[in-house]
């Protein structure tokens, strides 16, 4: 299992929680299982979802792992000039 | 649209009488080309006066700076004499948009254009400038402060053409000056504008004085009582403070994407004082 | 309707034809093939048309192409010598200059006029001298200071 | 990404170092092609009939008689982009803004557009299209946008990302949230609060070349576009979709770009062109003028933020708490999401709270502009970190170093940092001798920090070693101001050659995978990186090449200073690059290396700036006098060309703080859409901005290169804000900080205090 910590906007799509629990192994898998428990979730992925992992914002790389004990935040992705 | 380039005056006032549909003088070009780009205008003739021998001169005489109206604003900054006797003229001139501009532009094209922001108006107002124009009835002397009648409206009759500007000859313990509100350097249309020319007696005391104000009413205007403040004075600060005053009644500006009439107002004042110090200076005040 | 214009053109006779009312600007890049000549704005704002027209420096899109007759232009195609760059040309490129560079064709012909004008000029001179070319990406530092390089290097060269 | 991205120290001998760019000597005898420099054969002018009102429904567009006009090979309307957008919200948004539909939405929308044989044809045409408007009330004001009374440009908009879903439409397109702690308890826990609100006006990227395009679709379903733009295989994504195209029969070139700054990561012209051209079977070249540029292409967000900060005696800021408007433009952006991420992301804060609205008005589409939102939220949140400072007697510089996030800080937009730079610049800032230079009369200091995140994402290289040993690099992320440069010499130190030995193109949307945009700051960080996969690919061949002719397993050849080694055999001499490449054709043919990847990890990027200026008592007018640029680069791969970016973006933030701003008329029309009254800082505006690289690598790239494009705008406003408030004693809560405005600010004090 790894903790999942979720942006303000995106809350409302989680049952307002800050933070869940996904048994996710890459980026991929993460998506996937936030669909298929939170289906509000849905417009948000379509949108496009960074996820940071310890740090670093990953804004495409599905295959990259998520180390169970890793700090994760899913991020709105981002535009720049 | 049909380009014309007479090559003598006579044949310019004879090309705008007769000519038909929208006519238009190229002196410079850097209001016309702009208006023309923007669509504002759809000319049918434009005449192009830069051939014209005599409107490519500035000649020295018994009456003054005879600048023909072609003549680029960068020449006037090359002539000695000129920049020495008016210096204030000359730095107004100067102050029109860029050495690319100043390239091309003319003051009578300035002052023929009418905008209550023209740079070198107040300057050549202040300077008691007058404006040869010929028509078809012959010419005509007009004040500068005559020719502008609106925003982008001038006094000209039609198949008239302003040949030269004439600038008095330099009076003993004379100065000028012009100032003008931009928030940029360079590249900008006056905010406010000032314009002082002053004559000094003896110990330093105002005897005449003229002073010019842009951009804070419809057209480029002379103050009376703002020179009349400081007449008889020798520019204390008194004097400066009546000079504001009469500046500032004298306003009448809009707001603007430019400028509000209460930042106008009040930097009018500013100015004015502020040219009146530089002008007294080169006056040889103290 | 057309002219006919005859004009020598960085020392060469070049005969165009454009509209009587067609900016020597357009008629430079469309009817003559000299797309140095930027347009950035076409009103004389941002002076990336910049050329000499008899010597003046203006900014092309401010006069007519029918106004050329006769009379001599000079764009940036001109400036150097054959293979050889201008020094102006290889300070701007020493100095980095230049980033997207549609600029640069302009404030050379300018930075060549002042120069030429003013051999020794001050940094507010320079600053002034070619306040009538925007860049937006150098923030001016580094164009001023190829400039206040070139200047130091064409001195040398006359003196020799 | 695999793990040999990562940083390893090492001694560099080409990054670093100075050469004079590759396209140099083309842009500076005018050889260098831009979007408007270019022509196809038979290309016909094409010319956009716009909107004169800020909010109408178009109930009729007659174009009959501009079609009969001879010399009119077509003329086409929204009818003519038919929405193939499925779904796509945000290409649905593209297409609405690139032709107007039911609606137009701001003054300067197209409605309508013409291809003639020239430009007098195209004018006449536009001319004789009839268009019938149904004028509508309309709003440009952020705030009163934002009001329930204002008038709602979309009968369909439901403020995203609030529950429970508002059942009332309104022009807050949507909400987004961000932060951690209990704002209610640290405001309780400060000794001092200020709660302000700040507004910033709309301003323009200001790119001096306008945008362009040639545009040619074939009746075989084919096409080619030629365009100025950040990236030109987005482009060719989005364009493709829109007119229904297949996406690998329409090549796409991007031409030499004349800035960009966010402004050209948007179509804007190109459907339209591509649609006149189908529609007239010829080439149409179509340009804005630059009114077009400023009526109808991406400004920036005008914005009010509400603000509070604590702060105790003892310096440490207890709470921040921050509610952001950003205009979007008629349709949802992520403008103010960004700024509610980024407002804080400096500080270490133990409760914080944003959150961003985005607001719809009568105003052309909001665009990225350089670190896109950073800069007005930096401004409120500077403004008032200076202003707690005083209120505590403490040196601004020394509040903030002891606030400043560092490695392991949680972010106020969520993640833990990694390694960054915002101490490091604030240090630097400190001991700068510009921060204890004596100040004249009527002169202040101010500084600010600020920050951006950077990004990277899909890049695809290709390196060909050819025959002589030159090497082409070929990358499809457009240079905007020296990328070519720097991505030559990465090459030559991951080859070992000389830089002269390498020169890098852009390749077309023929020639490589998918790229993304030049933006985010990610050219140089995500090109760099593909390139020196792409090159150590080509080494890895060129020692099996030199394996080969040497006939020695390729275990025994290393590679070092752009030659093959035979590690087990000293008597054989080191075969150079270009020796195996002179042979490839008889040893297995051309040698190549060619890279696709995401590049992901691009580091963070902070900046602290300090500034002097003196401020006119009498007329407001305000000049800077002095300005220094510190900033992380992480890398500084060619160190000129990062000093010009720093310099770039400062600049673009004193205009926007002092002058810059879209001037809207009661009738909702823009008043300034030339450089003549949108006036950007001139060369005799401004004095000679100093810089100071810092190097922090960034741990997720094997340069430790970071983006340094964008950050450099964040911290201008606020520098500028607070540099005036110590030179007038009066604080501005307003940008543009115009004559106008601060004159104002500096009477009504006085009228206060006397």
């Amino acid at each position: 299992m790894v903790t999942i910590n979720i942006w303000g906007a995106l809350r409302p799509a989680v049952n307002g929680a800050a933070s869940i629990e996904l048994d996710a192994t890459t980026i991929r898998d993460l998506f996937e299982k936030l669909e298929a428990q939170y289906p509000k979730t849905l417009p948000y992925i379509e949108e496009g979802i960074a996820v940071s992992i310890d740090g670093t914002i990953y804004q495409d790389s599905w295959s990259h792992p998520l180390p169970t004990d890793a700090e994760i935040y899913l991020l709105p992705r981002i535009a720049g000039g | 649209m049909l380009y014309e380039s007479p090559q003598t005056t006579e044949d310019a006032v004879e090309l705008l009488s007769k000519s038909k549909g929208k006519v238009h003088v190229l002196a410079g070009g850097s209001d016309l080309l702009v208006r023309m780009k923007g669509g504002y205008i759809e000319p049918d003739v434009v005449i192009d006066i830069k051939r014209i021998k005599s409107m490519n001169t500035i000649k020295k005489t018994a009456d003054g700076f005879l600048i023909g109206a072609a003549v680029s604003c960068a020449r006037m900054a090359d002539h000695q004499a000129l920049c020495k006797a008016w210096p204030g003229v000359v730095e107004a001139a100067s102050l029109i948009g860029s050495d690319q501009i100043q390239g091309r532009c003319t003051m009578a094209g300035n002052m023929c254009n009418a905008s209550p922001a023209a740079d070198s108006v107040p300057a050549m107002i202040a300077a008691e400038a007058w404006a040869l124009v010929q028509g078809p009835r012959g010419e005509r002397w007009v004040l500068v402060e005559k020719i502008a009648k609106a925003p982008g409206v001038t006094t000209l009759r039609k198949g008239e053409v302003v040949e030269a500007i004439l600038l008095p000859p330099k009076y003993k313990k004379s100065g000028d000056a012009y100032l003008r509100f931009t928030p940029r350097t360079e590249m900008d249309i006056a905010v406010v504008s000032a314009a002082v020319n002053l004559t000094l007696g003896a110990k330093g005391v105002i005897t005449d004085a003229r002073v010019a104000l842009g951009a804070v009413g419809p057209k480029a205007m002379l103050v009376k009582p703002a020179a009349k403040a400081i007449v008889g004075t020798t520019l204390d600060d008194a004097a400066l403070a009546k000079l504001a005053a009469a500046a500032a009644a004298a306003c009448d500006p809009i707001d603007d994407k430019r400028g509000t009439i209460q930042f106008r107002t009040k930097v009018a004042q500013v100015l004015a004082k502020r040219a009146a110090k530089i002008a007294y200076q080169r006056a040889g005040g103290k | 309707m057309s002219v006919l214009v005859n004009s020598t053109i960085n020392g060469d006779n070049v005969s165009f034809s454009c509209d009587a009312d067609e900016t020597l600007m357009d008629a430079l890049r469309n009817r003559v093939g000299l797309k140095g000549v930027k347009e950035g704005c076409g009103t004389g704002d941002c002076g990336a048309c910049s050329i000499r027209l008899d010597g003046a420096l203006v900014c092309s899109c401010l006069v007519l192409g029918a106004e050329a007759e006769g009379r001599t232009v000079e764009t940036v195609e001109g400036m150097s010598n054959g293979a050889e760059l201008h020094v102006l040309q290889t300070k701007f490129l020493e100095h980095a200059a230049l980033q997207c560079g549609i600029c640069t064709p302009g404030f050379l012909i300018a930075a060549q006029t002042l120069l030429e004008k003013n051999p020794s000029p001050t940094e507010t001179e320079i600053r002034y001298a070619l306040a009538g070319n925007l860049c937006r990406c150098t923030g001016y530092d580094k164009i001023v200071r190829a400039v206040q390089d070139a200047a130091v290097v064409m001195k040398k060269g006359r003196k020799k | 990404m695999n793990k040999e991205t990562k940083f390893t120290e090492r001694t560099f001998k080409s990054v670093g170092t100075r050469p004079v760019r590759p396209d140099g000597v083309d842009k500076v005898t005018g050889r260098a092609r831009y979007g408007a420099d270019y022509d196809m054969p038979g290309q016909l002018i094409g010319l956009m009939l716009r909107s004169p009102h800020a909010h109408a429904t178009i109930k009729k567009i007659d174009t009959s008689a501009a079609e009969q006009l001879p010399g009119v090979k077509a003329v086409v309307t929204s009818k003519d982009l038919p929405d193939l957008t499925d779904g796509d919200t945000d290409l649905k948004c593209i297409l609405e803004n690139s032709m107007a539909r039911k609606k137009a939405f701001y003054d300067g929308h197209a409605v309508a557009a013409v291809a003639a044989v020239d430009m007098p044809t195209a004018k006449a045409a536009l001319k004789l299209i009839n268009v019938e408007y149904k004028i509508h009330k309309h709003v440009t004001d952020v705030d009163k946008a934002a009001d329930p009374k204002a008038p709602v440009l979309h009968k369909d908009c439901f403020t995203k990302g609030v529950e429970p879903a508002p059942v009332k439409p309104s022009n807050i397109a949507a909400s987004s949230e961000f932060g951690h702690g209990d704002v209610g308890k640290g405001f309780d826990d400060a000794d001092f609060v200020v709660e302000r609100n700040f507004r910033t006006e709309q301003t323009h990227q200001g790119y001096i070349e306008p945008h362009a395009c040639v545009a040619s679709v074939s009746p075989d379903g084919s096409g080619e576009l030629w365009v100025c733009t950040q990236g030109h295989f987005v482009f060719r994504q989005q364009c493709a979709q829109l007119l229904g195209m297949d996406m690998a029969k329409l090549r796409v070139t991007s031409s030499e770009i004349g800035g960009g700054f966010g402004g050209k990561t948007h179509l804007w012209l190109e459907p339209v062109a591509l649609a006149l051209s189908r529609k007239a079977n010829l080439p149409v070249k179509l340009t804005m003028t630059r009114e077009d540029v400023f009526r109808a292409s991406g400004p920036t967000s005008a914005t009010s933020i509400d603000i509070k900060i604590g702060i105790k005696n003892d310096g440490t800021i207890t709470a921040g708490e921050a509610t952001l408007r950003y205009t979007s433009g008629p349709w949802k952006g992520s403008w103010a999401m960004l700024g509610a991420m980024t407002a804080f992301a400096c500080y270490d804060l133990e409760n914080v709270k944003t959150t961003g609205l985005e607001i719809l008005v009568n105003r052309p589409k909001t665009t990225a502009y350089r670190a896109p939102s950073a800069p007005m939220a930096a401004f409120a949140v500077e403004s008032v970190i200076d202003e707690l400072a005083g209120k505590i007697g403490r040196d601004p510089v020394a509040v903030r170093i002891q606030n400043a996030a560092k490695e392991g800080t949680q972010s106020s937009y969520g993640p833990v940092y990694g390694p960054i730079g915002i101490g490091p610049t604030l240090e630097a800032a400190a001991k700068h001798p510009h921060m204890s230079a004596p100040l004249g009369e009527n002169q202040g200091r101010g500084m600010a920090c600020g920050f951006w995140f950077n990004f990277g994402g899909q890049s695809c290289t290709h390196i060909n070693i050819d025959i002589d040993g030159t090497v082409t690099l070929t990358v499809g992320t457009i240079d905007v101001g020296g990328a070519r440069a720097s991505l030559s010499l990465v090459v030559a130190e991951e080859l070992g050659i000389n830089y002269e030995q390498v020169k890098t193109v852009i390749g077309d949307t023929g020639n490589l995978g998918y790229n993304e945009m030049t933006d985010g700051s990610r050219g140089t960080f995500a090109s760099s990186m593909s390139a020196i996969m792409s090159a150590r690919k080509a080494i890895e061949e060129l020692k099996q090449r030199a394996a080969m002719m040497w006939d020695v397993s390729v275990d025994e050849v290393s590679w070092e200073d752009g030659h093959a080694r035979a590690t087990g055999n000293s008597n054989l001499p080191p075969l150079s690059i270009a020796e195996i490449a002179a042979g490839a054709g008889k040893t297995g043919g051309p040698i190549a290396g060619h890279t696709e990847l995401n590049a992901d990890g691009a580091g963070v990027s902070f900046a602290t700036h300090i500034c002097d200026v003196e401020v006119d008592p009498e007329t407001g007018l305000t000049r800077v006098i002095r300005y220094t640029v510190i900033q992380d680069a992480g890398k500084a791969v060619h160190p000129t060309y990062v000093e010009g970016q720093f310099q770039g973006g400062a600049t673009q933030g004193i205009g926007w703080a002092l002058n810059e701003e879209y001037i809207y008329g009661d009738d909702g029309r823009l008043q300034n859409p030339g450089f003549l009254d949108y006036r950007i800082p001139v060369c005799s505006d401004l004095p000679m901005i100093d810089t100071q690289i810092l190097e922090i690598p960034n741990p997720n790239h094997p340069y430790g290169i970071r983006g340094v494009g964008e950050t450099s705008i964040v911290p201008p406003l606020a520098a500028i804000a607070n540099a005036v408030s110590n030179a007038s004693g009066v604080r501005m809560t307003h940008v543009p900080m115009s004559p106008p405005r601060i004159l104002a600010a500096i009477e009504e004090a006085e009228t206060t205090t006397a």
